[in-house]
């Protein structure tokens, strides 16, 4: 039996329980199957219930920071593409409004509208993928993943003919976008989008009032207002707490003032209500597709005055931050005059949202561990860095 | 009634069962090789070097000038500039690169390099079908390796290649035209105007959009 | 008398099992039967094995709108072969701290109990390897060894994932099988035998074109579903695949089996879960009864595999669908609402077999069991606790 | 020797293997199992002579086997209970070291 | 005196020797199903199929399971048992060893009075059910309401921990 109860260590001191029953020190990854990337949760468990949750992150992490110190601020450009690799046009988005805002760059209309495409085709994509994934957790042998993939192929073959690459796109520039749509483009992303609306019936039928699903995820995980905002968390997990905000209301960056969406709120903070609330916001993107589809108007796509070459802002000091699909994503950077920012960081918001795991985790089942975490929605190439 | 949305979720699963045989479009996947996606123009997967004619030494567009060298994030490109001149593109003596090697085990495909080329000369490819055996030799692309022809080029990004040859063809004859005024009138007067019409070649240049629209 | 044609297509294997122990001295002609009957069982059902996993890997494919496997052979229907010589040559490894001798015998037992229990199932007409007495008992008996199997596994790996796999299966399994045995108690109740051929034996007749199925009964149906809920637990299929659950412990008791062990235990897996559902299709399916009397000329063993088939595809279908359950859940759904509704049913089946045939009785049972049912899906939401909500939305 | 004696022979061989066991094992775990070998090395007595004996229809032997497997399963059960909540008390499953009557 | 009567009490006692005498608990346990195990297949080889039966689902399918449940339950890392067997280990199995000798003397001594050829009888399963419900109907349903303390006694320790650690 040694060998068996060698990994088990009993609770150290307190005489009431000391010894009642043993506990299971247990490390869920960084090769574990469900931890959406290289992450490891050491936990403690009782039986099945997690007495104890420590995240230990920093498996990706690849200097992304101190690169981007070294490289010119375009050459930056493809690296935000790597830090959430599966929304990379909003990353770009947010690294460009940084830049924008340091250099004092206006984006033309066109690059804008384009923009609110991009990065709403992208929450699209990633809200599917991640109630995919956030089911495949739950153990529906890929079902509802495939089927959120069916259309994410759909979104990466636009945005292939559009930026050359699927996930990797490299997009954005400074003032506006690399290149401009490619003809026939506008009315292929229009029939598209008019499909989407199905897509999600179909998802919702589903799943949506599946026993199973609601019993596995209603009540799960709940995550207080308080808890929410004291820890700093964002998109659509703050807004499924209850909290109102949301960067594109409140910021109205870009050209978001001139859409009509809602936002979506949830009541209880729990994973039923974090899965909910993105499948609304899928509901609520589609709207802005149809009239950001509908009123592009023709120009120029890049501010004609931005350097390519030679970039180099005045010295100054700019936060950029953005909605992206999982949260508030800023880039603060600091120019000293030359060619590469003295200062760059990223707000993560994977990483934010990650600290309240323990939290949320905390006297529910090895399972709930795991479907806590995907309805976080965490890429580990954000959080690492 | 307990157990109504497992019955809705198995309707669901049923229909998507019989959809896969009805409609074709339901199924994305793709045959591979039997089958391939239709090549899309904007497609990008590692750089080339674009040569014109048919030598690929002498028709090579790049002067190693080491901007490309310098902007590549990742830094993957190293380039040795040789002692000697040859004509380039446009028809100016220039320096050539001795060696150009893309280190494509590091390479992003960020297409950095191909934005900030004055001369047009290094070109994104789509060609994807690029495992080896060896991941050392054979992921560090010479000279010889990376270049392609013009021919190439249309063949894969044909807007973008048109709009590159006309502004290339523009920038020859201006450059033929001062030749032979500089040779009418001071045949000993050194060429020195290079940097800048190349420059404008590649301001002229928001690459495929101006003939689609 | 001579048999007819049809008779003869359907008695064609037990004639051709006759004739060869026919040529064997008389000594040993009982044991070259059982050894004959063993290698049919063995390879009839391997090769079942074999074909369900490429079903299954097609029919979800479909299912999530995929291809699903398609290149070895023709449709993909050799993929087996590929995926047996590719576990064949896989290195064996087994973790240094396990507990060799243990961790050797888990599968083999595990393979062993699945086979076992092929022994009572009447596959045909007179097809039939062991008529036992108490085979329905026997069948629950060496439905034991699987989780003796299980649990070696998992403690043996020396993996705290497999041993949380382990307690998992050990004690869904557990809970599971009194469910699974009350479920049946109503078939051995009405039938009066434990015999499975005798059960197989009244259920084939036909009033009009309609068989005597024991699932055409109030108790019957219910007995069905039931069985088949505790089955898919006991062959812990999806939504019960929580001792597998490789999302959460990754694949619970055989983490650390590799190779042909690993190919062993899936083996395993599906062998029990055709074995549950034969016992299925034996208990309510009337075995290999032909559903209409007009169909009665299509062979028997035909039918019985027509009819497993079925139910695997269901299970696949099921598998497609569904997420899993967790492990509280799953105990509470065993003792709150399983438990009492087979419990009900046996009372049903009880009444049944008292009251005068008719009408009332037909409504009397079915009252009797859908009241409790509805009542107990209500307690298991805890008092709509769990329920589809509406959103707010701001501006 | 005779068939029904062999078995009697295997059966006491068995009670005394569960009794050696019982008796000198340190656990109380092992020593509750060898009190159940015991117990099943008299239902095979039962069986044995119910089969042996001159009235097998009378099923005397089987119906006392049955009651006994049904009472060992009981003892099992509580017995497994009991040294559960000792453990819990004691620390220790091991029976030299339970040497104290007070809690 | 068969060849199969002599493999299967080689096997049943094998196991129970193992079960008696293994170091490794977990070892011992299941060493003990294959003893249950033999003595269910001896109980078959005898015609009691129904005892063989459920000797099986409940020992191996119940006891030793349990058995093998509150092993791990309590077992400690830092117990380390220098001997598996107790102080008077002597004494214990000179009991057990004189306890053996005295019944096998009684065995083979004894003339036994009946049965030297076995007749063809088996215990079916439906004349056991009618004696339940008829003959033994009193023992039955005293041995359910057993049945039932034990299972109560069973939660009620089992929901002791439950309510001291909430």
């Amino acid at each position: 039996m040694s060998t068996v109860t060698e990994p088990v260590r009993t609770r150290p001191t307190s005489v009431a329980d000391a010894g009642e029953s043993q506990l299971l020190e247990l490390s869920m990854g960084p090769q574990h199957p469900s931890t959406h990337g290289v992450f490891r949760m050491d936990v403690v468990l009782d039986g099945e219930r997690v007495m104890k949750l420590k995240p230990v992150f920093g498996y990706l992490h690849r200097n992304h920071e101190k690169i981007a110190e070294h490289e010119t601020y375009l050459g930056s450009m493809p690296y935000t593409d790597r830090l959430d690799y599966i929304c990379s046009l909003t990353n770009n988005w947010a690294y460009a409004l940084a830049v924008e805002k340091l250099a004092g760059i206006q984006v033309p209309e066109r690059a804008e509208y384009i923009r609110v495409i991009t990065a709403e085709l992208t929450r699209f994509l990633n809200h599917g993928a991640l109630i995919g994934f956030l089911t495949q957790d739950m153990g529906a042998s890929g079902t509802p993943l495939m089927y959120a993939f069916r259309e994410r192929e759909t979104i990466l073959d636009l945005f292939e003919s559009l930026t050359g690459a699927r996930m990797m796109c490299n997009y954005m520039r400074f003032g506006g976008c690399r290149v401009d749509l490619p003809a026939g483009w506008l009315d292929q992303a229009r029939k598209f989008v008019a499909t989407l609306p199905r897509f999600l019936d179909e998802f919702e039928r589903l799943l949506a009032t599946n026993e199973i699903l609601m019993a596995r995820t209603q009540g799960v995980g709940i995550m207080s207002k308080e808890l929410a905002i004291n820890a700093g968390v964002t998109g659509p997990i703050l807004r499924a707490s209850g909290v109102n905000y949301d960067l594109r209301k409140v910021d109205k960056y870009g050209i978001y003032d001139r859409f009509a969406f809602k936002i979506p709120l949830g009541e209880h903070g729990d994973t039923y209500d974090r899965y909910m609330i993105r499948l609304l916001e899928m509901r609520e993107s589609v709207k802005i597709l149809n009239q950001a589809l509908k009123d592009i108007p023709e120009g120029p796509i890049i501010d004609p005055k931005t350097k390519i070459r030679g970039f180099k802002p005045k010295p100054g000091e700019a936060y950029g931050r953005i909605e992206s699909p999982k949260g508030e994503l800023g880039f603060y950077l600091v120019s000293d005059g030359t060619a590469n920012p003295y200062r760059y960081r990223v707000r993560s918001c994977c990483m934010v949202n990650l600290t309240v795991l323990e939290q949320l985790c905390i006297g529910h089942n090895v399972a709930d561990v795991v479907v806590i975490l995907g309805s976080i929605d965490i890429v580990m190439g954000e959080v690492d860095r | 009634m307990f157990g109504e949305g497992i019955l809705k979720g198995l309707a669901e699963t049923a229909r998507n069962f019989l959809g896969s045989y009805v409609s074709k479009n339901r199924l994305t996947t793709v045959q591979y090789p039997e089958e391939r996606l239709p090549q899309i123009e904007a497609y990008r997967n590692f750089p080339f070097l674009v040569y014109d004619g048919d030598d690929w030494q002498q028709g090579l567009r790049c002067v190693s000038c080491f901007i490309c060298e310098k902007e590549c994030p990742p830094k993957c490109i190293i380039i040795e500039k040789s002692t000697d001149k040859k004509p380039d593109a446009v028809g100016k003596p220039q320096f050539y690169p001795k060696v150009f090697n893309i280190d494509v085990s590091v390479c992003m495909s960020c297409q950095i390099c191909v934005e900030v080329c004055p001369f047009d000369a290094i070109k994104m490819d789509t060609d994807y079908e690029l495992s080896t055996t060896n991941r050392f030799s054979a992921l560090l692309w010479d000279k010889h390796r990376l270049a392609k022809s013009n021919e190439h080029y249309h063949k894969i990004h044909p807007t973008e290649a048109a709009a590159v040859d006309a502004a290339l063809a523009t920038e020859r004859a201006k450059v033929a035209a001062k030749a032979k005024a500089a040779a009418e009138a001071k045949p000993a007067a050194a060429p020195a105007t290079n940097p800048n019409g190349a420059s404008t070649t590649a301001a002229d240049k928001p690459v495929p959009t101006a003939s689609e629209k | 008398m001579i048999p007819t044609p049809v008779q003869q297509a359907d008695q064609i294997f037990v004639t051709l099992q006759h004739r060869l122990v026919s040529y064997l001295p008389a000594a040993f002609q009982s044991v070259a039967d059982v050894i004959l009957s063993v290698i049919a069982i063995v390879l009839v059902f391997a090769l079942l094995f074999a074909v369900t996993t490429v079903l299954e890997r097609k029919g979800l494919g479909r299912i999530q709108n995929r291809y699903g496997p398609n290149r070895v052979g023709p449709a993909g229907f050799f993929q087996p072969l590929a995926d047996g010589v590719k576990s064949l040559t896989k290195e064996d490894l087994v973790p240094r701290t396990a507990d060799q001798m243990v961790h050797f015998m888990a599968p083999v037992l595990l393979v062993l109990a699945a086979f076992l229990a092929y022994a009572v199932l009447p596959v045909g007409r007179n097809m039939v390897l062991a008529n036992l007495n108490a085979g329905i008992l026997f069948f629950f008996a060496v439905g034991t060894l699987v989780e003796l199997a299980v649990f070696m596994a998992g403690w043996s790996s020396r993996n705290k994932y497999s041993l949380l796999g382990a307690m998992r299966a050990i004690a869904q399994m557990i809970s599971y099988e009194v469910p699974l045995v009350l479920a049946s108690i109503v078939v051995i109740m009405a039938a009066g035998s434990l015999s499975t051929v005798s059960i197989v034996d009244m259920q084939t007749g036909y009033s009009g074109i309609w068989p005597h199925w024991f699932l055409f009964t109030p108790w019957g149906i219910a007995g069905f579903i039931l069985f088949m809920i505790a089955a898919t637990a006991e062959s812990n299929r999806s939504p019960f695949d929580l001792p597998e659950g490789e999302s959460e412990i990754i694949a619970g008791y055989y983490i650390e089996y590799s190779g042909f062990k690993f190919a062993l235990f899936f083996l395993g897996e599906y062998l029990g879960m055709f074995a549950t559902s034969g016992l299925a299709i034996t208990l309510f399916l009337g075995g290999w009864a032909a559903p209409f009397s007009f169909l009665t000329w299509i062979p028997s063993y035909l039918w019985f595999f027509a009819k497993l088939l079925l139910l695997i595809v269901i299970f696949i279908w099921i598998r497609g669908t569904l997420p899993r359950l967790r492990m509280d859940q799953l105990m509470s759904f065993a003792w709150q609402f399983m438990l009492p509704m087979t419990l009900i049913n046996v009372f049903v089946a009880g009444v049944w077999h008292f009251m005068p045939a008719g009408v009332i009785r037909w409504g009397v049972c079915a009252l009797v069991l859908v009241v409790p049912a509805f009542l107990l899906s209500r307690g298991l939401k805890q008092g709509k606790k769990f329920a589809a909500r509406t959103y707010r939305f701001a501006e | 020797m005779s068939s029904l004696s062999s078995y009697l022979l295997v059966s006491a061989l068995i009670f005394s293997i569960g009794l050696a066991g019982a008796l000198t094992r340190r656990s109380a775990i092992l020593v509750l199992i060898g009190i159940e070998l015991m117990l099943n090395a008299a239902n095979l007595n039962f069986i044995a002579f119910w089969r042996y004996g001159p009235n097998p229809q009378a099923l005397t032997g089987v119906m006392f086997a049955i009651f006994s497997i049904g009472i060992a399963a009981a003892e099992a059960a509580v017995g497994l209970g009991i040294i559960l909540a000792v453990y819990r008390h004691s620390k220790t499953t091991e029976l030299d070291q339970m040497n104290s009557m007070k809690g | 005196m068969t060849a199969t009567f002599l493999i299967l009490a080689a096997i049943t006692i094998a196991g129970t020797v193992a079960a008696m005498a293994m170091r490794n608990l977990i070892h011992c346990v299941l060493a003990l199903t294959l003893g249950f195990a033999g003595l269910a297949a001896l109980y078959l080889q005898l015609g009691a199929q129904f005892v063989g039966l459920t000797q099986i689902l409940v020992y191996v399918g119940a006891v030793a399971i349990l058995a093998v449940f509150v092993i791990m339950m309590t077992q400690h890392p830092t117990q380390t048992t220098e001997s598996i067997f107790s102080s008077f280990w002597f004494s214990g199995s000179l009991i057990a060893a004189l306890v053996f000798a005295v019944l096998g003397w009684a065995i083979h001594s004894s003339r036994l009075p009946y049965g030297i050829a076995p007749p063809h009888a088996e215990a079916a399963v439906q004349p056991i059910g009618d004696a339940l419900m008829h003959k033994y109907v009193l023992p039955l349903e005293i041995m359910g309401l057993l049945l039932t303390a034990a299972l109560i006694g069973a939660v009620v320790l089992a929901i002791h921990e439950k309510r001291r650690s909430a």
